[in-house]
């Protein structure tokens, strides 16, 4: 069955909690501000079961209610991971006889941005989650930058490399910082390289959704929790085994 | 783990006590029975079952029973003499044609009425004997499966109203962690002079408890323990009108352990004093011979009576739920006496007093399974804060070693839990425990600090309150409103026209075989 | 200014927080799913924080983002306090004067509900939150019948005691337990009474709002956190000061 | 509170130990000088505003005396030199001209080099002597609002990246039970080799460290403590490239503590050692002179090493803070040195570990008002768990006296903290500080228990690895990854640019001040 609610207690029951606050005094008004947004939102009824006065502007809310929009499993929209996932033999193995050489990937915390753990996770031999980073991977020649690269500067060590993929972390989102940032880098790309020369440009981070990848102008997104051997995967089949046909027709 | 320094004199004089407050209601229980507790017998022996209008047959046979011969001789003599002289086949049949208003009953005598006493006698021994053999299944299935590994037992409640959703609730508690399941039964199922039948979907706030109801989560959790590697119980509610017929019920579908209390009907329910005491004594000898852990409603107390003020009507109540419970033949670790963590938050060093309290009950029972419940009352609205309450409830119940832990729920005031508040608390609990479970060993309260000193405080209070007790008898003591603010006279409350003074000519096979086989 | 949206940090960023269960197994298509439902609540970016398998069936979610809706302030229905409120002493004055015999008002939990002490505390002397309950002023007589008292039996008490209010509490919620208790007591009095013989009927418990007085048939609705001297003065204004030219011209 | 039972000669060793450690590294500061410490003498003097691009004159003005003379000799030379000559009639006016070009800077000799000596020590005291007034005026303001009535001191976070939306949430936190209020600052800024100027908006999870930023919240926390009879303290961040600049507005715009530790820069922003040792010991000297309490960020290395694992480096870490900051004049009440709740939850006993660790940190720095750090690298998008862990963390604060309590935010890993988050979190610490606030009475470990040789275990990993440090150099352990796993060498690094080795003529009137008086 495709349509689907939220269950809190029986099936169909519809019943979401949530809590905001209201920029105005806590009173009676302000309860029914509560629910009339917990209505706007499609809850009804809506009870507020919990309104706290926060100083004399503001007032913190916890609602509780059931909302009436179905949720159609069959419509959702996610990205399905188009290609196999390999070990770091196969992936080692793939590269080695589709290649011929090693695949070299730059990565890099960019902006003002420094949070390397989450693509040191990706990167470093380590690894995340009992999987070993991609510098794991003998096939890979893996160029970690660290934290606060400038775009410029990520660029130029892109070209100097000859790197056949960038990666690139983005864990600030306070003014979409990390959607501003990942724009840059992805126009700079392009801008400085020809399109089909250009290195298959992935971002990643915990608020990322892979549905990004358009408005960000990448190749592919990974969210929160991605593994290495995710990333290994896509790689080898985004520039190894899918690309393959088309360069030796080139 | 010996950590208060309780004196032992104190501690004996209090159980002397709560004897001596409990005797006089033990003989009163002794000297009446109850329409529930002749309505168990016939359970007992076998009949099942219920009307179109879904009246159980127990009912339509005790109804007429009572009518023609009244209560007081029990019904066992006038319903082995109706079968006797041949007025139906069995019970069934006898109970259609009592609904029908076709058999007369009378009180047999001499001959006839021993033949009567052998027949019932047989009857209810077949009922015990399958009660029995529930018990050795169990203890079986917890060889075979396990018992859980860590103390306390993860308690868990589902209260859907419809046992087809509580099952699938129950199964996914029980994967998440839960050691224990509990099905909380319909509003009004207490103040019902009946037990429904059959699978039920329409209860409030709670499923009703039904022999039926009873099977087939008992069945669904058989089939958890299997899938977990580990005995999943169940419980339910011996309370209300009909505690006695549940109670066997309970012990004839195997549940596990059953929310039993000397005085949570008369406080909480209104029903009659007196029954309850009646109800309650042939209830727990059916569970010590299930082998049924009993779990006291203390806990309630504290939702309408001040937690701290009136931290002492707890241990006096526990004190006294523990003489009746052996004396209807529990063993220690049948006793799951309750208490809660229902102090004001917001008083200074409360969970100082949590721990205090929670410290004397481990004392005063070393050897029961305690039961320690969750803060319902000064929860709100507020999620979050109630998430972290439940967590420091939940600390109280690591260090102080307690036996049953009834895991509290960050929506207790606002709905009856749903799927992810479970999963949500129990998560809470195994951080709690994993993470602090054993700083018992780094606590040691100082010999005459603030925990001690509260703790004997309490003590002594309890002392006091029971020698009152002793000198008002209990009837009185509870009429004052003495528990939970609660004033329940003995001569008023529900249910006290199904209570009546045996006749000499009462008898009773299954009390009889419950207590000649202690 | 009437217009205005949630707070988080800043001013106008709309920002909710949700959490809820969707009965299916966790995988990328339920985290669409969760993010679907949120959309169709008006939240967009929907950034699914935390996602959490519940055995094989079901799947918690967290979730936070902006809400596109604006809440009207002007438009917000509230039951304004229609009456002034009185000390118990202006109350018993207000009842002699005008009425010049005590006021009856019967009390009771009904249905199963066995919750009493929330309408303990409007009727017992004790109180709530430091107000007196209503066994405390001379003027009022007060009949509290207790828990789950059946309707029939509330209707003979109540003409028994020739009541002039009945309070009426309701706590269990479940499946609109208080609804339609509620409802059958309304229905009730309104067939044992004349209209204008009717005792004035009065609901209360922590998830009623004041705006269902119409749906339940009752005068008056009395939510979570209500005091006794609110009721108080309702049941002045509604029984004595208002209806007091009512009564003189009849 | 003497719970762990230290061995005096370990501990007496581990600080002859950390001594040894950072004698060298002392000896390296003092025979350098950064462009930041130079341009702190500037602000010292008075020297402020910006460029119509927002450079401010500061940098104008040393760029330019750089580029003529070098860095070596430091800038009050060449500096005061030329406001002797007539360049200008003050600092502005030669900044401005500096900046057109318009005037030359020579290193003066002689007589000339005694003038231009005097006059920038006459120039650098008053800026010394505002920072006294500050000082002054925070005493009486603590006098007359008083200080916060318990331990921990509550320490919140504001971090809108706007001026006027921080102040606002702010003073809300004050009023819900703040005692310090930290503005954290946009990302980025520790790498802008300049103080941006004015009252700013645009910051990115984080509000620029400004002069008038500072003014404009220290005013409306001066507010907030009228209105609350409390002195509320205002915190920043003294760290980054301009670190000695910011230390230096500190002082003149009296914030009352600054987040300053040896080795941050280093090892999370990647800014050369040498630079960081340099800055870091004229901003100390600073803050030891305008009272304010610095705190250590040994917290950050859990970020990224293991909390169990990597224990031991924060204490290693503590006792080089500790040293290198009485070498710079603070005092112990000015020691807020940094810990943190960071052990994995899932862990068993991850709660008494955490114990163990505060004890130890407690117990080594008893004068020290600790710094207490949440949870953060744990935690999840399940705000009802983090809130649950920010409970416990703040029993683990409670229980083991420390100073200052840094509340964590039930959404540490979603968002940088809303209104609500704060205000919860508050919630948070007074119910636990309320509730169980005083358990460390009743809560004494094992002299040889679980947590005194966890304890034990650690001091005696931090005595080991600071014997190496000893041996090896701390610049080699920093270059090993031995903090925060982040291995950062010596000659690498943001800002070895803006270091010079001093020159036989070096002369900084501000060190000398600041040196002469203690
Ligand atoms: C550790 C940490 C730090 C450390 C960073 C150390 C380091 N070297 O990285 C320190 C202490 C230095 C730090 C500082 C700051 N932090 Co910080 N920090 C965190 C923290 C606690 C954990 C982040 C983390 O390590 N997660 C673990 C990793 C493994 O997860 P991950 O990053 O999501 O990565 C996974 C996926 O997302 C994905 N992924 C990530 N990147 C990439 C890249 C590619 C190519 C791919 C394929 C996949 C991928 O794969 C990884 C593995 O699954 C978070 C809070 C939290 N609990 O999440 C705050 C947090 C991220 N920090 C935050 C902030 C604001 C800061 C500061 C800016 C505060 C300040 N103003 O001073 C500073 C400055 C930092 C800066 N300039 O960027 C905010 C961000 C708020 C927001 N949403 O905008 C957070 C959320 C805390 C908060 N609530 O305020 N921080
Ligand atoms: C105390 C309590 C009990 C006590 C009741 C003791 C007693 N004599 O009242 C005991 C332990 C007996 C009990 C039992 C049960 N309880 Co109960 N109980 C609570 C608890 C913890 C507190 C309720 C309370 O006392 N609040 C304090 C009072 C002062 O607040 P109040 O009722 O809101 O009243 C205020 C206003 O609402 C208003 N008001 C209320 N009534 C009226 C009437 C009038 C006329 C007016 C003007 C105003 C007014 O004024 C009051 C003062 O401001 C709540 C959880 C919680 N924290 O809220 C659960 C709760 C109410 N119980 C619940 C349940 C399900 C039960 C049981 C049915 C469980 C079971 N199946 O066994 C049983 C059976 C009870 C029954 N048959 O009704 C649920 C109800 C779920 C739902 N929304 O449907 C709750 C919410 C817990 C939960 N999450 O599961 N309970
Ligand atoms: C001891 C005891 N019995 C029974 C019940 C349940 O109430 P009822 O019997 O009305 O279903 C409770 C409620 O918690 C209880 O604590
Ligand atoms: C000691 C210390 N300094 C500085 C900072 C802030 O970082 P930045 O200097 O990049 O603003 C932190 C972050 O928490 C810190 O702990």
């Amino acid at each position: 069955m495709s349509i689907i609610r939220p269950y809190g207690d029986t099936t169909g029951d519809g019943m979401v909690q949530m809590s905001f606050t209201l920029p105005i005094p806590h009173d009676k008004r302000a309860e029914g501000a509560a629910v009339q947004l917990a209505n706007k939102m499609g809850m009804d009824p809506a009870l507020v079961v919990h309104a706290k006065p926060m100083g004399p502007d503001f007032t913190f809310f916890v609602v509780y209610g059931p909302v009436n929009h179905l949720v159609d499993t069959s419509k959702v929209e996610v990205v399905e991971r188009d290609y196999p996932l390999l070990s770091p033999k196969e992936a080692n193995l793939a590269i080695r006889k589709h290649l011929r050489r090693r695949l070299t990937v730059v990565g890099a915390c960019i902006g003002t941005d420094a949070h390397t753990v989450g693509i040191d996770a990706i990167m470093n031999i380590k690894g995340f989650a009992g999987e070993k980073g991609l510098e794991y991977y003998r096939e890979l020649k893996v160029v970690n930058l660290g934290a606060q690269v400038a775009v410029p500067e990520l660029v130029r060590r892109a070209k100097a490399e000859k790197a056949d993929a960038i990666l690139v972390s983005q864990v600030v989102t306070q003014r979409e910082a990390h959607v501003l940032n990942t724009k840059e880098m992805s126009a700079a790309f392009r801008e400085a390289y020809a399109e089909d020369h250009r290195p298959v440009l992935v971002a990643g981070g915990p608020r990322f959704t892979e549905q990004m990848a358009g408005e960000l102008g990448v190749d592919r997104v990974f969210g929160r929790g991605t593994t290495p051997g995710e990333v290994a995967s896509y790689l080898v089949n985004a520039l190894v085994t899918r690309r393959q046909p088309v360069r030796r027709s080139a | 783990m010996k950590k208060l320094d309780l004196d032992p004199v104190t501690v004996r004089k209090a159980r002397t006590l709560a004897r001596k407050a409990g005797r006089p209601i033990v003989n009163l229980a002794r000297r009446h029975t109850t329409v529930s507790v002749e309505r168990a017998v016939l359970r007992l022996a076998g009949l099942a079952g219920a009307d179109s209008e879904g009246i159980p047959w127990v009912n339509r046979l005790a109804d007429t029973v009572r009518a023609d011969v009244g209560l007081e001789h029990g019904f066992a003599l006038p319903v082995w003499d109706a079968l006797l002289r041949g007025e139906a086949e069995d019970l069934g049949v006898l109970a259609q044609k009592a609904a029908s208003g076709s058999v007369t009953f009378r009180l047999p005598e001499g001959r006839d009425a021993q033949r009567a006493r052998t027949a019932a006698r047989k009857a209810a021994a077949a009922g015990i004997k399958r009660i029995d053999g529930r018990r050795r299944e169990r203890e079986r299935l917890i060889k075979r499966h396990g018992d859980p590994e860590q103390r306390p037992w993860i308690y868990l409640i589902v209260a859907t109203g419809d046992i087809y959703e509580d099952i699938p609730q129950a199964q996914a508690a029980a994967r998440e962690g839960a050691d224990i399941i509990a099905v909380i039964r319909s509003t009004g199922q207490s103040l019902l002079d009946y037990v429904p039948e059959g699978a039920t979907r329409e209860g409030f706030a709670g499923t009703y408890a039904t022999q039926e109801n009873f099977r087939l989560m008992r069945a669904a959790l058989d089939e958890s323990s299997r899938e977990l590697g580990r005995y999943v119980r169940l419980t339910n509610y011996a309370s209300g009108l009909c505690m006695p017929e549940i109670a066997t019920l309970a012990g004839l579908e195997r549940l596990d352990m059953m929310l039993n209390d000397s005085m949570y009907g008369i406080l909480f329910r209104d029903i009659n004093p007196i029954r309850t005491f009646v109800d309650q004594r042939f209830s727990r000898q059916i569970h010590a011979r299930a082998g049924i852990i009993i779990n006291t409603g203390e806990d309630n107390y504290l939702t309408t009576a001040d937690a701290v003020e009136a931290a002492h009507t707890v241990t006096v109540s526990q004190l006294l739920n523990e003489y009746f419970a052996k004396e209807a033949g529990l063993e220690d670790w049948q006793l799951g006496l309750g208490h809660a963590f229902e102090i004001n938050p917001d008083l200074p060093d409360s969970f100082r007093l949590e721990l205090a309290h929670a410290m004397l009950a481990r004392q005063l029972f070393p050897e029961a399974p305690l039961k320690w419940m969750p803060p319902t009352r000064h929860m709100t609205g507020d999620v979050f804060r109630g998430y972290l309450l439940d967590g420091f409830f939940n600390l109280v119940g690591a260090m102080t070693g307690q036996g049953i832990l009834l895991v509290g729920m960050m929506t207790e005031a606002v709905v009856t839990p749903w799927i992810s508040d479970r999963d949500l608390a129990l998560q809470n609990v195994r951080y709690v425990l994993g993470a602090a479970g054993n700083l018992h060993e780094d606590f040691r309260p100082e010999p005459n600090g603030f925990i001690a000193q509260r703790a004997r405080q309490v003590l002594g209070e309890s002392v006091e309150l029971l020698e009152q007790i002793v000198d008002d008898g209990l009837l009185n003591a509870i009429g004052d409103g003495t528990f939970g603010l609660m004033k329940r006279p003995q001569d008023a409350g529900r249910g006290l026209e199904g209570v009546a003074r045996k006749s000499g000519e009462y008898y009773n096979p299954a009390i009889e075989l419950l207590e000649e086989d202690r």
